[in-house]
This record gives C-alpha cells, sequence and structure tokens, in this order.
C-alpha cells in the first residue's frame, strides 16, 4: 500500500521535475521517467499488458521523439531561455493546491467511489479488446492512418519544386 | 481515507501540475509536456477505476488504445512545433499573436 | 365570354398592345385606339339595351367576389364612359398637342377600361382596385402630356391630392365592408345603412371625401386648373370633364343613395359642399384670362351642381344631379375639344390674344355656342332642365339659402362664357390671326356629335330621363312626369332674369374694361374686397394642395426628420457605440495571447468543475 | 458502433489509404478519387433517404435513431462541398495534394465513427483522430496564420481530452460500461446519480472545449481565421460541430435533462450556450477581417445549438439538431465565399474590401441567402430551427433566454448585414476592382449548398417528420 501510493507521489515528483527542468533535454527525460513511474503503477495495479505497452510506447518511442524535437530546436531555444520565475513558483503552487484540496478532494473522491459498480472482471486483454472494445480497434487503425497523413502533409517531399 | 482517494488526490495533484505547465510555460515542447502529463494523469484514472471496481481488462483495453492515441497527438504536436520552427524559427507558443481582434 | 368584360379587357388589351407598336407607325395606333372605343361603346350599348348576367369570379378563396354587375346606374354610366372615349379618340386623332401618340392612348384607353372596371364593378374592392388604376393613369396621363417639368409638376400634385383622397376611400369601403358585413354593394343596397352608428358615419364621411375629390370638388379641386394649363386639351375634355365627374358623381350616388340613408345633416353638409364649390370655382372661372383654365374652373363648379343636386336627397334633386352629371359631361367636352381647336389653329389660349375667330372657324364657333349655352342653362338645351331639377330639388328642401347660391352661380357662369364668347369668337380679329382655317374634319366631328347630344338631350329631355335616369332611380318613386318638359313656372323666369342680368353684366363690364372683351371682368375683378381675395387667390392662399405643400409639409417634414434623425441616431449610433463597446472590449480581449486563452481556458473549466461537479 | 452504417467509415479510410500510392505522380488523380469517393457516398444516402417508404413519412428503414444518418449525410455533403471546391482552388503546386485529400477522407471517416459509435470511449477516440486530421489540414498551406491556429487549436483543445478520460474513468466506474445504453437505462432508472454525473458534467466540459462554446473559445477564431482557406469551411462547417456540438447533444440526450436529474450540468450548459450566444454577436460587431468575423459567429450560433441542447426537451432537440445541420450549410457558404474572394481580392480584410457585388453577384447573392438563414429570416431552413429553439425556451418557461435568444438573433442579421455592406456593397475599392467572379466550378457547391439552404426552408413541414422522429427516437 505504501509502495503503491509512493509510486504515485514518485509520478507527481517526476512530474514536477519535469516542468521544473531548466534542459528541456531533462524535461523529455523526466517526462519519460513519468511514463516510467506510471507503467510500474500498472504492473503495481496488475495490469501488465498496459504497462508494457506504457513503458515501451511513451517511455520509448515517445521519448525518442521528444528528443529528436528538442535537439532540433536546442540551439534556439538556449538563445533565449524562458524566465525561470514562473517554474520555481511550481512547487509553491502545488504545495497550495496540495494543502487545499486535501481538505476537499480526498472527501469527495470517496463520495464517489460509492458510486462504483462491480464488474465480473476476468477475461484476457485480447478477448476483452476483440469482443468489448471491437470499434476502437478501428479507431487504432484510422489513428496510425491519420499520423501517417499528418506527417505527410506536414513535411511534404519537396523534391519535384526545388 | 481509501486508497482510491488517495490515488486520485494524487492524480489530481498530477494534472495540476501539467495544467500549470501549460499556463507557464512559453516553450512548445514544455507546452506538449504538460499535456502529457496530464494526460499520464487520465490513464491512471482509468486504470485506478478499473482497479476500484475490479474491471481491469477493461481499463487495459482502454488504456492500449489510450497509448496509440497519445503517440500520433504526439507526433502531430511535434510535427507541428517543428513546421512552426521553420517558419518562425522559435518554439515559442506565446510569440504566436498575430491573429487577434 | 360575358359581354360584360368587353368594355373593360377590350381597351386594357388593346392599350397594351399600343405600346409594342413603333412610334413611327402614322395612323395605326390612332385607329387602333378608335376601333377598340368604338367597339366598346357597342358592347356598351348592348349592356344597355340587354342587362346581361352578372359576372362572379371568387376572389382570395371566397373571402372577395369579384363581381361585375351591370344595373340601370352602371349601364348608364359605362355607355357614358365609353360614347366620351370614343368622341375623344376620334377628336384626338390629328390633335398635334397630347404628347407622344403612343402613350396618349395607352394611357386613355387604360382609363376607360379602368373606368369602365369601376363602374360596372359590384364589390368595393374590385372598385377599389380599378379606382387606384385610375389614380396610376392619372399621373401617367398628366405627366406624359407634355414634356415640360411643370406637367410632372401638376401630375404629381394630382396624385398626391387623389392618393390622399383614395386612401379615405380606401378606409371607408374597410370600414363599410366590416359593418356590412359585405363587400358587395347590391348586398349592402338591399339592407342599407344608417348613419347613427358613430362609425358608419365615419365611413360615409370617408367615401364621400374620395367621391368628391374624384369629381374634383371643393376643396380637392385644385389640381385641375393647373392641369389645364400644364396638360392637353385631349386630356381635360375627357378626364377631368368626362370620366372624373362621370365616377365621381356615380358613386356619390352609390354611396348616398344605395349604400347609406342619409339624414338631415348630411343632407346639409352635401348641399353647402355642393353650393361651394359653385361659388368659389365659379368667382374664379370668371376672371380667368385663359381658355382652358377657365374651363377647368367651370368644370369644378359645375360638380357643385352636382353634389346639390344628389345632397338634397329628393327624388328631384337626384335625379337633377345625374342628368347634370352626363350633361355636364356632354357640353364641358365639347368646350375643351373648342379649346383645343382654337388652341391648334389659332396657336394661344390666352384670351387677351385671341378675338373674332367665328368667322374663321364656324363650326367650332357654333359648336361652343350651343356648349356654352348648355353650360349656362339657357332655355332649351340640356343643361337648362338639369339645373331646373337641381333647383327644384334644393327648393323643396326649403332651404332657399342654397338656391340663391346655385342661381348665383348660374349668373357668374354665363357671364363669364359671355366674356369667353366675345373673347374668342367675336370682336376683332388680332393680325396675326388672319390666316387661321377651321379645324380638321375628325375634331370637328366628335364636337358636332356633342353639341348634338346638348340638344338633342335639350329638346328631348325625355329619353335621358327616361332611359337612363329614372331606371336608375328606379326605387324611389320617381314621378317621371315631372321631371322632363318645360314648365313655365317661376323657375323659368329666374333663369331668364339670371340670363339677363349676366348680359347686362357683360356689357358693363365690357364699357369698364375700355372695349376689350377680355377685360369684361375686371370690374369683378378688381373690386374692393374681390381684389385682395382674387390676388390672394392668384398666390393659390386657398390652394389647400400648396398651402400644405408650401407651409404644413416643410415643417412636418423637418419635424420628421428630426424625429428620424434621433432614431436613426438611436439605431445607428447607439447600437453603434455598443458594438464600438463590446467591440473594443472583444479586441482587447482577442489579442492572440495564448497564455490568456489557456488561463481563460483553464479558469472555466475550473469553475464549471466546481459548480456543475458537485464538489462541496 | 452502427454495423449498417460502417461502410461511410471504411470507404473513405480505403480511400484515403489508396490516395497516396494511387496518386503519387498524378496529383489530379488526387482530386478525382477523393470526390468520387464522397460523391458515392452521397448517391448512396440519396438511395437511402428518397425511398418511397421515406417519402411517405415512414422511417422503419432509418437504421438506429436516425440521427446518425442525418449526420452522415451532413458530413459527406459539407465534405464533398469542401472537395469539390478544393480540387480548383487548391495550388497546382501544393506539395501535400495528396496528403490533403487523404486527410480529408480520414476526418470525414472519422466523423461517421463519430456519429455512428454508441459508445463514450470510442466517440472519444473518434474525436481524437478527427482533432489530430484537423490540426494538419489547418497547417496544409505554408502560412504563418495557418500554424499559428494549428498550434493553439492544439493546445487550448487537448486538455479537453484529459478531461474526457478523467470523466470516461468515472463513469466506467459507475455504470461498469461505457456504452450510451448503459448510461440510458441508469438514467431513466431511478438511483442516486451523483457519480455518474460527476462524471458527465466532467465529459461535457472536454466537449464544450473541443466545441468551441465561450469562455473556451479563444481557440475558435484563430483556428478559422489562420486555416487554408476551404479548410476553415470543412472546420467551421461540420468538424467542430461533429467534435463537439453533436457530443453534447448526445450527452444532453442520454442524460435526460428534460426531466432535472442533472440540474447542474443543464443550467451550465445553457448558460454556457446564452453566454457564447451574447459573446460571438457581440463581438463579430466589430471584426474586420471577414473569415474571423464569421468565426464569431459561428461561436453564436454553436452558442443556439448547445442552448437547446441544455434545455434538453423533446422541442429543443429537434432545434438543436436541425440548427446543427443549418449551420453546416450556411457556414460552409460563408466560409466558401469568404475563401473566393480570398482568390479573388486576394484579402479578406473587410476595411480593404467592398463593392464585389457587381464583380462577384454569385458570391454575394449566395453569401446573402447564407447570412440570412443564419439570422433565422423566414422561409429559409435558418429561420425554422432558431423558431423551435426560442418555442421549446419560451415553452419551458425560460423566457429571459428566450427573449435574449431572439435579439441576438438580430445583432446576428445586423452584423452580417454590415458584413455584406462593407464586403460586397458600397464603393468599389482597389482590391476589388481587379476581383473577377470565382470559376464555376467554385460557385457549384456554394450554389448547391444556397439551394438546399432555400429547399430545406420552404420544404421544411416535410423536413420535420424526420426530425421529429429522430427526436423522438433519441429521447425515448
Amino acid at each position: 500500500m505504501t509502495y503503491h501510493n509512493l509510486l504515485f507521489v514518485l509520478a507527481a515528483v517526476f512530474a514536477v521535475w519535469a516542468v521544473m527542468a531548466k534542459k528541456l533535454l531533462t524535461s523529455a527525460i523526466m517526462l519519460a521517467s513519468l511514463s516510467a513511474a506510471v507503467s510500474l503503477i500498472f504492473f503495481d495495479f496488475g495490469a501488465p499488458w498496459a504497462g508494457v505497452f506504457e513503458l515501451s510506447v511513451c517511455a520509448g518511442l515517445i521519448t525518442v521523439l521528444f528528443i529528436g524535437a528538442v535537439s532540433l530546436i536546442r540551439a534556439e531555444e538556449e538563445k533565449h531561455p524562458e524566465n525561470r520565475t514562473r517554474f520555481y513558483a511550481l512547487p509553491l503552487a502545488v504545495a497550495i493546491f496540495a494543502i487545499a484540496a486535501w481538505f476537499y478532494l480526498p472527501a469527495f473522491f470517496d463520495e464517489l467511489a460509492t458510486g462504483r459498480q462491480m464488474a465480473a472482471g476476468g477475461g484476457t486483454i485480447g478477448l476483452a479488446l476483440w469482443d468489448l472494445r471491437r470499434p476502437d480497434m478501428l479507431g487504432q487503425v484510422l489513428m496510425l492512418a491519420a499520423g501517417v497523413f499528418v506527417i505527410k502533409s506536414v513535411f511534404p517531399r519537396r523534391t519535384e519544386n526545388k | 481515507m481509501s486508497t482510491f482517494a488517495m490515488e486520485w488526490y494524487l492524480i489530481a495533484i498530477i494534472i495540476f501540475t501539467g495544467f500549470y505547465c501549460m499556463l507557464a510555460s512559453r516553450s512548445i515542447v514544455r507546452q506538449l509536456i504538460g499535456l502529457e502529463i496530464v494526460s499520464k494523469a487520465a490513464m491512471l484514472s482509468v486504470i485506478s477505476a478499473g482497479a476500484l471496481t475490479d474491471n481491469l481488462v477493461y481499463a487495459q483495453a482502454l488504456i492500449i488504445t489510450m497509448i496509440v492515441i497519445e503517440v500520433v497527438v504526439v507526433a502531430a504536436g511535434l510535427a507541428l512545433l517543428v513546421k512552426n520552427f521553420r517558419l518562425h524559427g522559435s518554439a515559442d507558443i506565446w510569440k504566436l499573436d498575430s491573429l487577434k481582434g | 365570354m360575358n359581354i360584360i368584360l368587353i368594355p373593360i379587357l377590350l381597351p386594357l388589351l388593346t392599350g397594351l398592345a399600343l405600346l409594342l407598336i413603333s412610334e413611327k407607325t402614322k395612323y395605326l395606333k390612332e385607329l387602333l385606339g378608335i376601333g377598340a372605343a368604338a367597339v366598346s361603346l357597342l358592347a356598351a350599348v348592348n349592356i344597355l339595351l340587354v342587362h346581361p348576367a352578372p359576372l362572379h369570379h371568387h376572389w382570395l378563396g371566397t373571402a372577395i367576389s369579384f363581381t361585375l354587375i351591370a344595373d340601370n346606374l352602371s349601364a348608364f354610366l359605362l355607355l357614358a364612359v365609353s360614347l366620351f372615349s370614343l368622341a375623344i379618340s376620334v377628336y384626338s386623332f390629328s390633335m398635334p398637342n397630347k404628347g407622344s401618340a403612343k402613350w396618349f392612348y395607352f394611357n386613355l384607353l387604360m382609363t376607360q377600361g379602368f373606368a369602365a372596371g369601376a363602374a360596372l364593378s359590384d364589390n368595393m374592392v374590385a372598385m377599389l382596385f380599378f379606382w387606384e388604376g385610375l389614380l396610376v393613369f392619372l399621373y401617367t396621363f398628366i405627366a406624359l402630356s407634355q414634356n415640360t417639368h411643370a406637367a410632372k409638376r401638376t401630375a404629381m400634385k394630382a396624385f398626391l391630392i387623389n392618393a390622399v383622397t383614395d386612401l379615405c376611400l380606401l378606409a371607408g369601403v374597410t370600414i363599410t365592408g366590416y359593418i356590412a358585413g359585405t363587400m358587395s354593394m347590391s348586398d349592402i343596397s338591399a339592407n342599407k345603412l344608417t348613419l347613427d352608428y358613430g362609425w358608419s358615419l365615419f365611413a360615409y364621411v370617408l367615401l364621400l371625401i374620395g367621391a368628391v375629390s374624384k369629381a374634383g370638388a371643393f376643396p380637392f379641386h385644385t389640381w385641375i386648373p393647373d392641369a389645364a394649363t400644364d396638360s392637353s386639351a385631349p386630356f381635360m375634355a375627357y378626364v377631368p370633364a368626362a370620366i372624373d365627374k362621370l365616377l365621381g358623381i356615380y358613386f356619390l350616388a352609390r354611396a348616398s343613395v344605395y349604400l347609406f340613408t342619409l339624414n338631415g345633416t348630411m343632407q346639409l353638409v352635401l348641399m353647402s359642399l355642393g353650393a361651394v364649390t359653385i361659388l368659389v370655382a365659379v368667382m374664379m372661372a370668371f376672371v380667368q384670362k385663359d381658355y382652358k383654365r377657365l374651363l377647368s374652373y367651370h368644370a369644378v363648379s359645375q360638380t357643385g351642381y352636382m353634389i346639390l343636386g344628389i345632397g338634397t336627397l329628393n327624388p328631384v334633386g337626384i335625379a337633377g344631379g345625374l342628368f347634370h352629371m352626363i350633361n355636364h359631361a356632354t357640353y364641358k367636352s365639347c368646350l375643351f375639344m373648342t379649346a383645343g381647336s382654337v388652341e391648334r389653329q389659332a396657336g394661344t389660349g390666352e384670351l387677351s390674344k385671341l378675338g373674332g375667330l367665328f368667322r374663321a372657324m364656324p363650326v367650332t364657333g357654333v359648336c361652343f355656342l350651343i356648349a356654352a349655352a348648355a353650360i349656362s342653362g339657357i332655355a332649351p338645351l340640356n343643361g337648362f332642365f338639369s339645373k331646373e331639377l337641381v333647383y327644384k330639388g334644393t327648393l323643396d328642401t326649403g332651404y332657399t339659402v342654397f338656391f340663391l347660391a346655385a342661381e348665383l352661380g348660374s349668373f357668374l357662369t354665363l357671364a363669364s362664357f359671355l366674356k369667353l364668347g366675345h373673347s374668342v369668337f367675336f370682336g376683332a380679329r388680332p393680325e396675326g390671326m388672319k390666316e387661321t382655317k377651321e379645324a380638321p374634319f375628325s375634331m370637328l366631328l366628335p364636337m358636332l356629335t356633342l353639341a348634338g347630344i346638348c340638344v338633342a338631350f335639350g329638346f328631348g329631355a325625355r329619353f335621358p330621363i327616361e332611359w337612363f335616369i329614372a331606371p336608375s332611380l328606379a326605387g324611389m318613386n320617381i314621378e317621371t312626369g315631372l321631371l322632363w318638359g318645360f314648365h313655365a313656372d317661376k323657375l323659368y323666369f329666374v333663369s331668364v332674369i339670371v340670363i339677363l342680368a349676366a348680359v347686362m353684366n357683360h356689357l358693363f363690364g365690357l364699357s369698364a374694361g375700355g372695349g376689350k372683351p377680355s377685360k369684361s371682368s375686371d370690374h369683378i375683378h378688381y373690386a374692393p374686397v374681390l381684389k385682395e381675395t382674387y390676388a390672394l387667390a392668384e398666390r393659390k392662399v386657398f390652394d389647400l394642395y400648396e398651402q400644405t405643400m408650401d407651409r404644413v409639409v416643410p415643417p412636418v417634414s423637418l419635424a420628421l426628420f428630426k424625429v428620424d434623425r434621433f432614431f436613426d441616431w438611436t439605431i445607428d449610433a447607439l447600437p453603434g457605440g455598443v458594438a464600438s463597446f463590446f467591440g473594443g472590449a472583444s479586441r482587447r480581449f482577442h489579442n492572440g495571447s495564448y497564455p490568456l486563452y489557456m488561463a481563460l481556458t483553464i479558469a472555466g473549466a475550473a469553475v464549471y468543475i466546481l459548480l456543475a461537479g458537485g464538489l462541496k | 458502433m452502427d454495423k449498417g452504417l460502417l461502410a461511410y467509415l471504411l470507404i473513405p479510410l480505403l480511400s484515403a489509404v489508396i490516395i497516396p500510392f494511387a496518386a503519387k505522380n498524378r496529383p489530379k488523380l488526387a482530386d478525382i478519387l477523393a470526390n468520387v469517393t464522397l460523391l458515392a457516398g452521397l448517391a448512396n444516402l440519396a438511395w437511402l433517404a428518397l425511398r418511397p417508404s421515406i417519402i411517405r413519412g415512414e422511417f422503419a428503414d432509418i437504421p438506429g435513431d436516425g440521427l446518425s444518418l442525418l449526420l452522415v449525410a451532413a458530413i459527406y455533403l459539407v465534405a464533398f462541398c469542401v472537395t469539390f471546391f478544393s480540387a480548383w482552388f487548391l495550388d497546382e503546386h501544393l506539395p501535400n495534394r495528396q496528403a490533403y485529400y487523404s486527410l480529408i477522407l480520414v476526418s470525414v471517416a472519422a466523423m461517421c465513427g463519430v456519429v455512428t459509435t454508441t459508445d463514450f470511449f470510442t466517440l472519444y477516440v473518434f474525436i481524437e483522430v478527427l482533432a489530430v486530421t484537423s490540426f494538419a489540414l489547418i497547417t496544409t498551406d505554408e502560412s504563418s496564420g495557418g500554424i499559428e491556429g494549428a498550434l493553439k487549436y492544439f493546445f487550448l483543445t487537448f486538455p479537453a481530452s484529459a478531461l474526457i478520460i478523467v470523466g470516461i474513468a468515472v463513469m466506467m466506474m459507475s455504470l461498469g460500461g461505457l456504452s450510451f445504453e448503459s448510461l440510458r437505462i441508469f438514467m431513466a432508472a431511478d438511483a442516486p446519480a451523483g457519480t455518474v454525473t460527476f462524471a458527465a458534467a466532467l465529459m461535457m466540459l472536454g466537449f464544450l472545449i473541443k466545441a468551441g462554446v465561450a469562455p473556451f473559445h479563444a481557440w475558435t477564431p484563430d483556428a478559422y481565421q489562420g486555416a487554408y482557406a476551404p479548410v476553415s469551411a470543412y472546420l467551421a462547417g461540420i468538424v467542430t460541430k461533429i467534435s463537439g456540438v453533436y457530443a453534447i447533444i448526445k450527452l444532453a440526450t442520454l442524460l435526460r435533462f428534460f426531466d432535472g436529474r442533472a440540474q447542474a450540468v443543464s443550467e451550465m450548459v445553457m448558460f454556457l450556450g446564452m453566454f457564447s450566444i451574447a459573446l460571438g454577436a457581440l463581438a463579430a460587431l466589430k471584426q474586420t477581417n471577414f473569415k474571423r468575423m464569421l468565426a464569431f459567429s459561428s461561436i453564436s450560433q454553436v452558442g443556439y445549438i448547445v442552448l437547446a441542447a441544455g434545455l434538453g426537451t423533446p422541442l429543443a432537440i429537434m432545434g438543436a439538431v436541425f440548427h446543427l445541420l443549418n449551420h453546416a450549410t450556411f457556414k460552409t457558404v460563408l466560409f466558401l465565399n469568404s475563401a473566393s474572394v480570398e482568390k479573388s481580392a486576394g484579402t479578406t480584410d473587410m476595411d480593404k474590401l467592398g463593392g464585389l457585388e457587381h464583380s462577384m453577384p454569385w458570391t454575394s447573392w449566395t453569401s446573402i441567402v447564407a447570412l440570412l438563414s443564419t439570422a433565422g429570416v423566414p422561409p429559409l431552413s435558418g429561420f425554422w430551427s432558431k423558431l423551435l429553439i426560442i418555442l421549446a425556451l419560451w415553452e419551458s418557461g425560460l423566457k429571459t433566454y428566450a427573449v435574449l435568444a431572439l435579439l441576438f438573433s438580430i445583432v446576428t442579421l445586423a452584423y452580417f448585414m454590415m458584413m455584406q455592406k462593407k464586403v460586397f456593397f458600397g464603393k468599389k475599392t482597389a482590391a476589388a476592382e481587379s476581383s473577377p467572379e470565382v470559376s464555376a466550378p467554385l460557385l457549384a457547391p456554394v450554389v448547391l449548398m444556397s439551394a438546399l439552404i432555400v429547399a430545406l426552408g420552404l420544404l421544411f413541414p416535410y423536413f420535420y417528420t424526420y426530425v421529429k422522429m429522430v427526436a423522438e427516437r433519441i429521447i425515448l
């Protein structure tokens, strides 16, 4: 239980760190760490498939994308660094939010949990995806196609023009 | 206080962090990172809700789809970032204020 | 097809067809117009004789029935309209000063068609339709008769005066229809309305205004003299002299005899209106120096006799009014025709420049003499008989003052025609008119015809009364014997006295005016009190229209302009101000700043969740 | 997922995948493929809609609740108009021509997915697909406005996704599933609805942001103004309506807004709808850019739909659905006309335009039809939908809202008249001197849509039965 909550706290810390990091590269890496923490939480919840996907895709692929983009703009970014004061205020803001929310949110979430409805559970992830969430598969296909066309559209081949 | 409430409390804090980032940051990369943080928190809420109701398989099925979406969204966001960088030579979203009135 | 449609549709269609014909064709337009008028006249005669079945056509579902009925009055009126149309179209054949021939005949035929429609309509809405059509063509008729600015102005004047009164008519018809529950005049006449009820009194007054304004009575007459100078003789002979009188008096008779049962007050109102019209117009006519203008005032003055006759509300008076209507149309048309031919042959209509034309234009002169005698009420001509009837009716009511006023009018009429005839046809001929010749045959023929009718209706006054007038008033139990024939009673002698007095006056005026017949009215014109009055009248002080236009309209329009500016300002500046306020706020807000937008979104979301999410 | 309508989703997807390969070296083929695909879909829909039984007013053959079919038709219609317009509008050397058509077709597929799905998560997935395609479409040309609009659209609407996901998590927790049916059953039962209402409120918030309802509207004018010209029409006409407004209507009917169990959300939505109406209309009054003014007008019109959806009575839902369709027609016309003006006169700045009615009469007149319909002038179609909405408000006792809605309808007319005066009437400016009417193919979609506006208005009694059927099926 403590371990479980600790993982959540860790995720929160990584999140804050990712925002506060001075270098964008650190931010990207902290985001990857956040993803790793989230995937650990998934494992801890007993959701291995989600954890594996999270670890490989989010902590892996997305981080690679981020690092690529960051390296592209790093030179410019370093010339015009951001005003850091706003980010130094983040822990303070988080603390204020956390303390203020402590009085309201847990009680509210407890109340929310009373409206729960237990499911049968069981089944395998493959069956669940295929039987229950089949339209989502179509959505995924569409999403991937859309991603390809977005990249094609934003970065067109312009060999014939030049 | 139940575990569930604790989990969601922390999730709320993470969401707050993400939104703060989106509000405070000028860099499009950090904007995207803030977005990522928010969506990570949203995923956590799904899995937590699934665990609470013993519906983890279903929740995992959702999360897998969400991860696919997330990748494409981030890719699209980064593509826009790069295009903006090529056009304007910066990745500062606060400078984008030519459309107004 | 029902024959009843021919007098309406044929002129309308021919008129429209005329528009297709090129202006260059020489006689085609004229002949077509004459042909259409002739066929319409034949149809009208036929209608009068056989009384064809009414034509019903439902309009707007069953709400309004478009009904054409040729009862005695309508058929008689139709006949008169068609007759004058034919006469004028023949007369206009070689009349040069009528404007474009194509448009002249177009307007003439349109007016004829609409007038026939108005005469035949039984439904008041349908009648209004035709009535308003006449209004439109009144404008185009005047505006196109001469290519001058004055013609346009006079056309607008005529249009506005008649438009206002037509609006009154419209309101009156609406109220009448509402009170009676039907728009059909024959239905209403089966169950006449009384004036006891406030709304019906109001409705009758509105109808009265519409009718007498059409007839050109005081104070709605002021456009007629202006049209006389700014328009052509055929137009004057056709519209103000004939058609307008016919329709106006027809509808006055309809409203007063068929639709409403009038009471004593209304009788007094009508008779006063008639007497005032007679006197005012004839006083003005007497001093005019222009042929057509003088005639035009008489056209107004004679309306007074008709209104007076109908206003007496006794059968004799009404019969006299109607008889005077047809007589007036005949001789006044004839007189305007003589004016037209004199103008054509001599080149001017100013009395001081004319003279001694009888020898050069004997036929025109004879026609003038007959018509002038008729209008002055000289014994065996038609005007005498109709005036006698009106006088008799007036005396029967007991209001002698109106009788005296009418006789005074008669006196002045005769005096002014003595002056007119003397100035134009007798006396010395001016130098420039030695070569003047008689008018062409196409102009003489209608003049002669109308003059002939004057004589015929005089000597044979029995026939028009028996054929036309008495059947039209079939419901009123007239002893027809009373209505015609020569009665050597007091009235006859009064009229002889009037004639003698007028001749005496003329001689007196002639000597006072230095022997110039055109100045024979000066002794009255420049008499102490009258001089100032006439001067005012010349300045159009008594012209309601001009006064309205000069005195009332500018301040009112200024006031309205101010009001309008205020509303304009309210509509323009206020929303403009609001718009710029919000627009400015919006511009300041939508400044393209991403963090502002983001903050707004997040803050909005937070507030939304707090409000709608159920957080306590 | 409605299987009967699946083909409308799959065929554009297939076409979208084929285009880059088939039209690799022949850019014109991309035009043809996209147009043929959409036209085939439209023809099929017409065949569906013009069956005798449907014309007689029996809707037994209509699959599902009927709303899906109606919206699929609207999607195909707008998409077809836009692609047809684009085929002649696009620059010859636009390097991403094939990708442009592929994206449009993918977004058509995604929209069909949105309107046919019966599950909240699937709805979310398709909405994300739609959003991703729109960003790329907005930046089709290399203008700086395009990328700015796209970025603002991206970052200001994606937080909504997280909110929707959290809402979905809560809903999953309390319903055990995510289908519309389970929510419908839950709401119909008399169980305490606090948790579900919270979930719905969160989701509703997400959709409100995605629909560009004030105060979440900030991205709308920027995205519409910056977007590539035909894409503005596509976005304003259908994309944002499907991705946000449709979901709001759907949620409103599922939550049974009319029986007061989700009172707080319902009131909130109605307030935001009214706020949008006011803000959009007032902000539009002083705009100087043609497209930006249309964008604010779009916010205002979305406000009407959201207001009616928030009310949730059958009559209001009818008005909302009908106004959604009408919005698709008239806003497409106006935006396509703005694209024509841009192509012809080279600018959309209204201060520089003027007197275009002589040189561009068709554009001018179709604009008039569309703007009159927007302002709700009878007998155009916009009048009927606004009438339904205002009637529904009045009947429910919300007289203030009804009167305000009516008033802002007049403001709508006012700013559109100003627009028409500035752009098409008045004195010819230098920019207008050299702007000929655009070619017939560019006018064809606009004229078609204008004809549709008039036809929907005049044939409203027939159409009414269909919309009524839809409202009955989705409410009951």
